[in-house]
C-alpha cells in the first residue's frame, strides 16, 4: 500500500523538477505530505534559478565590501557610492533559454527583466549592455536569424522604453551553436537617499501588484531555465513571455513618482516565478509572513489555478509593499499613467506564507524553507581536453607567409570586427549623457549637473575559461578592469554572468568552480568586489553539448572628471606611441590560433594580478594627469590589432619600430596580459617612460602616429606589416555584414 | 517666453527636450500633460521623440487622437511655434498638421547614428542661425523616418521653399547613397506652409550639449528663441 | 456578439520595403516562384454589437480615424457573427 | 498566375500588447464596444504556379521555415485565381 502510494507520488514530484531528497526534505519542513499548490512553491523556490543551488556555496569566495559598497549581493542589484551622496545600481541577467527559443522575445524579455532589477532599488535606468553568444552563421540558415531577431529584440525593448545601450560584446563559437547566449545588463542612478529594498515589513501593509496583468506566460520559466535545453518541446512554449516595452516605460514613471512619496516600504520587481518568488523574499528578508489571494490578482486569462498565478511570469510587473492606508494614494498615481496598483494580500506575523483562493487557503508553508532551498557541493573533475591543449607548444604551428593578409582576417574575425552593424540598431544616445558611444574600450556616461561620469564595460571570453577556467576567468575581470582605465575610469565593481553548462557534470562542475576562483582573485588583486550576479546553469544541448564556460563580467567605473575620459583613436600627427607592459612569446588559447590556424588551444597567457594592478593604477595616474591623449588596452589579436584599430578609429596611419627576438606571429598577434597602447605628444611621453620606470613598468616608446595613412610595423629592421588604414579600415567595418549575409 | 515640452505616454526624449531648454537655453519651460485640454502661457510647443503608446500600430496613430493635440492644432492656427522631433513629427503627420508619412526605414531596422545633414532653407523662425548649405550633425534614431508624400505634395513643397533639412554626406552631397533609410528627396524635416509648424526626425536637442561632442543643433533653438523674442518685442 | 476582420495594406504604388525584403528571403531558400509580396496588418477585434449595420458604420470610422493612415494605407474589413 | 493570401497571428493565450494598446485606444475615443482586439500580418503575394494543390503544399511551407514563427504565431492562407 504505501509502496504503491509513493509510487504514484514520486511521479508528481520528479515532474515538478525536485529530486527524492528534495521531496523528503520538504515534507520534513512542512511536517506533512505538500498539496498541488505547495509542491510547486517548492519546486519553483528550490529550482538553480532561483535557489541558486549549485552556485551558493561558491559565492562565499567572493569579496563584496569595500569602501564605494553600499550594497552587496542580496537585493535586486548591487549598490556602489560615486560621490556627492549619489549612486549607481547595476546588474546583469541571462535570458539564454527564451532566446534559444523564440529569440526575439527571449531577447527583449531579458531586457525589460533587468530593467526592473534596477527599478526596484528605487533608480532611474541610464544604460542597458548586452552579451552575446552565438555559433558561427556559417551558411546561411538558423543561427543567423537567432542573431538577427535577438539583436532586434533588445533594440525593440531598449529604444522604445529609452534606456540607451551603450554597450556590449558579440562572440562567437559553434560551443554556442545549439544554445546561444543572451546576458542583458542595466544600470541605474539615484541619491543615496532614495535607495529601495525589497523588503516586506511592518504586519498589515499591503502587498500590491502593479503593472501588467497575469497570464500563463512563462509557465514554469524558473524551472525551465534549470534544466538542458531539449529537442524543441511542446510543453516549453508555455515559456515563451512576449514583452511590452511600453507598458515597462510607464511602469517606470508612475514608480519613480511613487517613490517621491514615503508610501512604499519595499520594492521587489517580478521575475522568475513571478508572484511567488518576490513575495517570499521581501517576506523572508523581514522575517514575516504574507498572505496573498489569488483571486484579486488582475488577470489576463480565465481559470487560472492558484499554482499558475503565483509562478506565471508575465511580464512588466512589479510588487510593492504599501503603508497600510496608502493604497488609494499609490493607486491614483498609477492611474494616471493608465495602470492598476491592486492590493493582492498583506504582511502576517506568522511566518508562513500562506496562498488564498477567493478568501479559502489553498496553500501554507513556512516562509523560510522556500527560501532554504537545498545546495550542493559536488566533486569537480578537470576536463580531459586540458591535457592536450596544455600540451601545445608553439612551433606546431607554421609562421604564415603573408602577415598582412594575417593581420587583415584578423580585423574582419567575428569576435574582433566592428559591431556597428548591431548598435547602429540600439538607439545609444537617449537621455542625453552618452559621453563614449558604443565602439571604444568602454562606455562613458556623464552624470548631469557634474563633472564626473561613470565606465561601464561587458566582457567575456569562453575560449580563454574553457582552456583554463581559472586563469580565463582573471583575465577577463582585468581586461574588463583594463578596458575602464583606458577610458579613464577608475574601477569600482562587478555583477558576473555564470553560463556554464550542467553542473551535475563533474567537468562542468570543475569549470564552474574554477572560474569563480579565478573571478574572485582577480576581483581582489584589482579591488573590483563582486556586487551581485546571475547564474544559468544548464547550457547544453543533447547535438551540441556544454558551451563552453563562459563567466561574463559587468563592470562599472567612475570617471572623477569628464577631462580624464580617453578614447582609443590617434589624436594627432608625429605624437609618440607607447607600449606599456611585456610582450612573450605567447600563441595559446589567442585568436589568431583559432582564426589561423583553426586551433582552440594552448594555454591562457600568463597573468600576474599584482603587477597587473600595478600597471593599472599607473595608467589611470597618467591619464589624470593629462599626459595621454589615446589609450587602448592589447586583447583580442594582440599589438598589430590594438594599432590598427586606433588607426582605424582616426584619420591617422602609424609607423612602429619593435625589437623583440620572437616568432613575428607571437610577436603581432599573441595576446599576452596587461598591455597597453597609448600616444602622447613627445614631451608627455618622455615623463610617462620615466615615470614608468619608477614604477618598475616596461614601457617603450615604439613608433610615431603618422599622416600617411598607413599602418607599417617594424621588427629590427624586417618590415612585417605595411598595409593602407582604409583596407584596415575594410576589413573591420564590413566583416560582421559579411558574417549576416544571406547570400 | 515660456516653452514646453508634451509628455505622452511612452514619449522618452522629453527629458532631453526640456534640458536642452532648462539648460541649454537656460529659458523657462514646463511639461503638457496628452490628456490636457488647455495649454497655459505657453509660446513655444516641442512635441518630443520616443515611442508613444509603444508605437503600436502606427507611430503616432493613437497619441494624435490626444485631447491635448487639438489644443496644439489651436495653438499652431493661431501662429504658435511647434516643433515635432522623431516621434514627434510622427505625431505631426499623423495629425495631418504636416503632409506626408513616415514609413518604415527602407533597411527595415531601426537607425542609430551620428548623421550629417544639409541646411536647405534658412529662413525660418527654426532655421535662421544657419546658412543655406550648411552641414551639420545631428543624431538620427528611429524605425519609422522614411518620409513620404504623394509627388505633387512633394512638388509643392519644393516650391514653397517647405523643406528644411536634408540627409546628405560630410561633403554636402545629397544622393541616393547618402541617404539612410529611404526618405523621399532625402527629406529629412520640414515645415508647414504657414512657417510655424515643423517636423523633424533627427534630434536637435541630442546635438545641443557639447559634453556630448556634438552641439550644432543648438541653432534650431536658438533660432526658435530669438524669434519668439523678436516677436514679442 | 461581432467579429470584424480588419486589413491595412500600404496603398498600392507605394514600395514596401518589408514586402521586398520577404520576396527575397523566400527567394533565397529556394521558393522562387513567389512574386509580387505586399506585407500589411491584420486586426481582430469582437465587437459588442448586434446590429451588422451598425457595426459597420463604427468599423469604417475606426479605420478613417485610427487603424489606417489614408495618406499611405488603405483598408479593409469584414464583419461576421462571433 | 495563383494569389495567396496569408495571414500570421500570434497564438492564442499568448499576450499580445499591440492588440491592447489598440484597444485602449480606439477606447479613449469612444469606440467602447471593442474587445480582444489582436493584431497579426498579412501577407499578399503572386504565385507563379497554376496547381492549387502544390501552390498549397508550397505556402505551408514557406510558413513553417519563415513567414511564422511556431513557437508564438500560427497561421492561416487562402489560394485563389489571381
Ligand atoms: N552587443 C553589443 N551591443 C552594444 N555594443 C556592442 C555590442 N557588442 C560590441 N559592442 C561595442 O563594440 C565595441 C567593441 O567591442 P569589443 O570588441 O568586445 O571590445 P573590447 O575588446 O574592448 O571589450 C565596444 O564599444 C562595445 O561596447
Ligand atoms: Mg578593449
Amino acid at each position: 500500500m504505501t509502496e504503491k502510494k509513493a509510487g504514484m507520488e514520486e511521479k508528481i514530484w520528479r515532474k515538478a523538477g525536485l529530486t527524492d531528497s528534495e521531496y523528503e526534505l520538504l515534507t520534513k519542513h512542512m511536517g506533512r505530505e505538500p498539496n498541488t499548490v505547495e509542491l510547486a512553491l517548492y519546486a519553483q523556490m528550490w529550482s538553480e534559478h532561483c535557489g541558486y543551488t549549485h552556485t551558493r556555496p561558491l559565492f562565499k569566495h567572493f569579496l563584496t565590501t569595500g569602501p564605494r559598497i553600499v550594497q552587496g549581493p542580496g537585493e535586486n542589484a548591487g549598490i556602489v557610492d560615486i560621490d556627492d551622496n549619489e549612486v549607481i545600481t547595476f546588474k546583469l541577467e541571462s535570458h539564454n533559454h527564451p532566446s534559444a527559443i523564440a529569440p526575439f522575445q527571449g531577447a527583449a524579455t531579458g531586457v525589460g527583466g533587468i530593467i526592473r532589477d534596477i527599478l526596484a532599488m528605487g533608480a532611474y535606468p541610464i544604460a542597458s549592455l548586452n552579451s552575446l553568444h552565438f555559433g558561427h552563421p556559417g551558411e546561411k540558415g538558423h543561427t543567423r536569424w537567432l542573431i538577427s531577431e535577438v539583436i532586434h529584440g533588445i533594440g525593440e525593448y531598449g529604444n522604445c522604453v529609452g534606456v540607451p545601450t551603450v554597450g556590449g560584446e558579440v562572440r562567437f563559437s559553434n560551443a554556442y551553436k545549439g544554445n546561444p547566449l543572451v546576458n542583458a545588463m542595466c544600470v541605474g542612478f539615484m541619491g543615496k537617499s532614495e535607495i529601495k529594498k525589497a523588503i516586506a515589513t511592518g504586519v498589515g501593509n499591503s502587498l500590491m501588484i502593479v503593472g501588467n496583468l497575469t497570464g500563463r506566460d512563462g509557465m514554469g520559466g524558473a524551472s525551465f531555465a534549470s534544466k538542458d535545453l531539449e529537442e524543441e518541446n511542446d510543453d516549453d512554449r508555455g515559456a515563451i513571455q512576449v514583452g511590452d516595452p511600453f507598458m515597462e516605460k510607464l511602469l517606470i514613471e508612475a514608480c519613480l513618482e511613487v517613490f517621491q512619496e514615503d508610501y512604499v516600504v519595499g520594492v521587489q520587481d517580478m521575475g522568475a516565478a513571478g508572484i511567488l518568488s518576490s513575495s517570499v523574499e521581501t517576506a523572508s528578508k523581514a522575517g514575516n509572513g504574507v498572505e496573498i489571494d489569488v483571486a484579486l490578482v488582475p488577470k489576463r486569462e480565465e481559470a487560472m489555478r492558484p499554482e499558475e498565478v503565483m509562478i506565471s511570469e508575465s511580464q512588466e510587473r512589479m510588487l510593492l509593499i504599501v503603508k497600510k492606508g496608502m493604497e488609494d494614494k499609490v493607486n491614483k498615481i498609477f492611474h494616471k499613467w493608465d495602470l492598476h496598483a491592486v492590493v493582492i494580500g498583506h504582511v502576517t506575523d506568522d511566518g508562513m506564507y500562506r496562498v488564498l483562493e477567493d478568501g479559502r487557503t489553498v496553500g501554507e508553508v513556512p516562509v523560510w524553507s522556500l527560501m532554504d532551498a537545498p545546495t550542493y557541493v559536488l566533486e569537480g573533475k578537470e576536463p580531459a581536453h586540458l591535457k592536450e591543449t596544455r600540451a601545445f607548444k608553439n612551433d606546431l604551428v607554421a609562421l604564415p607567409e603573408d602577415l598582412n593578409d594575417v593581420l587583415l582576417k584578423l580585423l574582419g574575425a567575428p569576435d574582433i570586427c566592428s559591431k556597428e552593424w548591431v548598435y547602429r540598431q540600439y538607439d545609444h544616445r537617449v537621455q542625453m549623457n552618452t559621453v563614449v558611444k558604443p565602439g571604444s574600450d568602454a562606455a562613458i556616461l556623464r552624470i548631469k549637473g557634474r563633472d564626473k561620469g561613470i565606465g561601464i564595460t561587458m566582457d567575456s571570453n569562453g575560449r580563454y575559461c574553457y582552456l583554463n577556467p581559472r586563469r580565463g576567468a582573471q583575465s577577463i575581470v582585468a581586461e574588463s578592469a583594463r578596458n575602464q582605465v583606458v577610458s579613464g575610469a577608475e574601477p569600482i565593481a562587478i555583477t558576473d554572468g555564470l553560463n556554464f553548462g550542467n553542473p551535475e557534470k563533474p567537468e562542468v562542475y570543475y569549470q564552474l568552480e574554477q572560474s569563480i576562483l579565478g573571478i574572485s582573485e582577480a576581483c581582489r588583486a584589482l579591488d573590483t568586489p563582486v556586487i551581485g550576479g546571475n547564474a544559468s546553469l544548464y547550457n547544453q544541448t543533447p547535438e551540441f553539448g556544454a558551451i563552453y564556460p563562459t563567466p561574463i563580467i559587468g563592470m562599472t567605473g567612475l570617471v572623477k572628471s569628464l577631462d580624464h575620459v580617453t578614447t582609443m583613436e590617434f589624436k594627432d600627427k608625429d605624437d609618440l606611441v607607447i607600449l606599456i607592459g611585456e610582450t612573450k612569446e605567447e600563441l595559446g588559447a589567442s585568436e589568431y590560433l583559432d582564426i589561423i590556424h583553426g586551433l582552440v588551444s594552448g594555454d591562457v597567457p600568463e597573468l600576474d594580478l599584482e603587477l597587473e594592478r600595478k600597471a593599472q593604477d599607473f595608467i589611470l595616474h597618467i591619464i589624470r594627469e593629462g599626459l595621454v591623449k589615446s589609450a587602448h588596452d592589447l586583447g583580442d589579436g594582440g599589438l598589430a590589432v590594438a594599432l590598427a584599430e586606433s588607426c582605424i578609429a582616426s584619420g591617422f596611419g602609424a609607423n612602429v619600430f619593435l625589437d623583440l627576438d620572437m616568432r613575428a606571429d607571437a610577436l603581432l598577434f599573441g595576446e599576452s596580459q596587461t598591455r597597453f597602447m597609448l600616444s602622447a605628444g613627445s614631451d608627455s611621453a618622455e615623463k610617462i617612460i620615466d615615470l614608468a620606470a619608477e614604477k618598475g613598468l616596461i614601457a617603450g616608446v615604439i613608433g610615431r602616429v603618422t599622416e600617411t595613412q598607413d599602418v607599417i610595423i617594424r621588427n629590427m629592421d624586417e618590415k612585417l606589416i605595411e598595409i593602407p588604414v582604409e583596407d584596415c579600415r575594410d576589413a573591420f567595418a564590413t566583416g560582421f555584414d559579411k558574417l549576416m549575409k544571406t547570400d | 517666453m515660456n516653452w514646453g515640452v508634451l509628455l505622452f505616454p511612452g514619449s522618452n526624449c522629453a527629458e532631453d527636450c526640456f534640458h536642452a531648454v532648462d539648460q541649454i537655453l537656460g529659458k523657462p519651460v514646463k511639461y503638457l500633460w496628452h490628456k490636457d485640454t488647455e495649454l497655459g502661457d505657453v509660446d513655444a510647443i516641442i512635441i518630443p521623440g520616443g515611442f508613444s503608446y509603444g508605437d503600436h500600430l502606427r507611430p503616432g496613430a493613437i497619441a494624435h487622437l490626444s485631447p491635448a493635440m487639438l489644443a496644439v492644432k489651436e495653438f499652431a492656427a493661431a501662429g504658435g511655434l511647434v516643433i515635432g522631433i522623431c516621434n514627434g513629427f510622427q505625431i505631426l503627420t499623423e495629425s495631418r498638421m504636416l503632409p506626408g508619412s513616415l514609413l518604415q526605414n527602407r533597411g527595415l531596422k531601426f537607425l542609430c547614428q551620428d548623421q550629417t545633414l544639409k541646411v536647405d532653407n534658412p529662413d525660418t523662425p527654426f532655421t535662421s542661425e544657419y546658412d543655406a548649405g550648411d552641414v551639420v550633425v545631428f543624431p538620427i534614431a528611429h524605425n519609422e523616418g522614411n518620409y513620404y508624400a504623394a509627388p505633387e505634395t512633394i512638388a509643392e513643397m519644393e516650391a514653397n521653399g517647405q523643406i528644411l533639412f536634408r540627409y546628405c554626406n560630410a561633403d554636402g552631397e545629397v544622393s541616393d547613397s547618402t541617404n539612410p533609410n529611404g526618405s523621399i528627396h532625402s527629406i529629412a524635416g520640414i515645415i508647414n506652409r504657414t512657417g510655424n509648424v515643423v517636423g523633424m526626425m533627427p534630434h536637435p536637442e541630442r546635438s545641443a550639449d557639447i559634453v556630448l561632442g556634438l552641439n550644432e543643433g543648438k541653432g534650431v533653438f536658438v533660432s526658435m528663441l530669438k524669434h519668439l523674442e523678436a516677436n514679442h518685442g | 456578439m461581432l467579429k470584424a476582420i480588419v486589413t491595412v495594406m500600404l496603398k498600392k504604388g507605394i514600395f514596401d520595403p518589408q514586402g521586398r525584403a520577404v520576396q527575397n528571403g523566400l527567394d533565397s531558400i529556394g521558393f522562387d516562384k513567389v512574386k509580387g509580396v505586399r506585407v500589411g496588418k491584420q486586426l481582430e477585434m469582437d465587437l459588442e454589437m448586434e446590429d451588422m449595420g451598425a457595426a459597420e458604420a463604427s468599423v469604417h470610422d475606426m479605420c478613417d480615424k485610427m487603424l489606417a493612415n489614408p495618406v499611405v494605407e488603405s483598408y479593409s474589413f469584414e464583419i461576421k457573427e462571433a
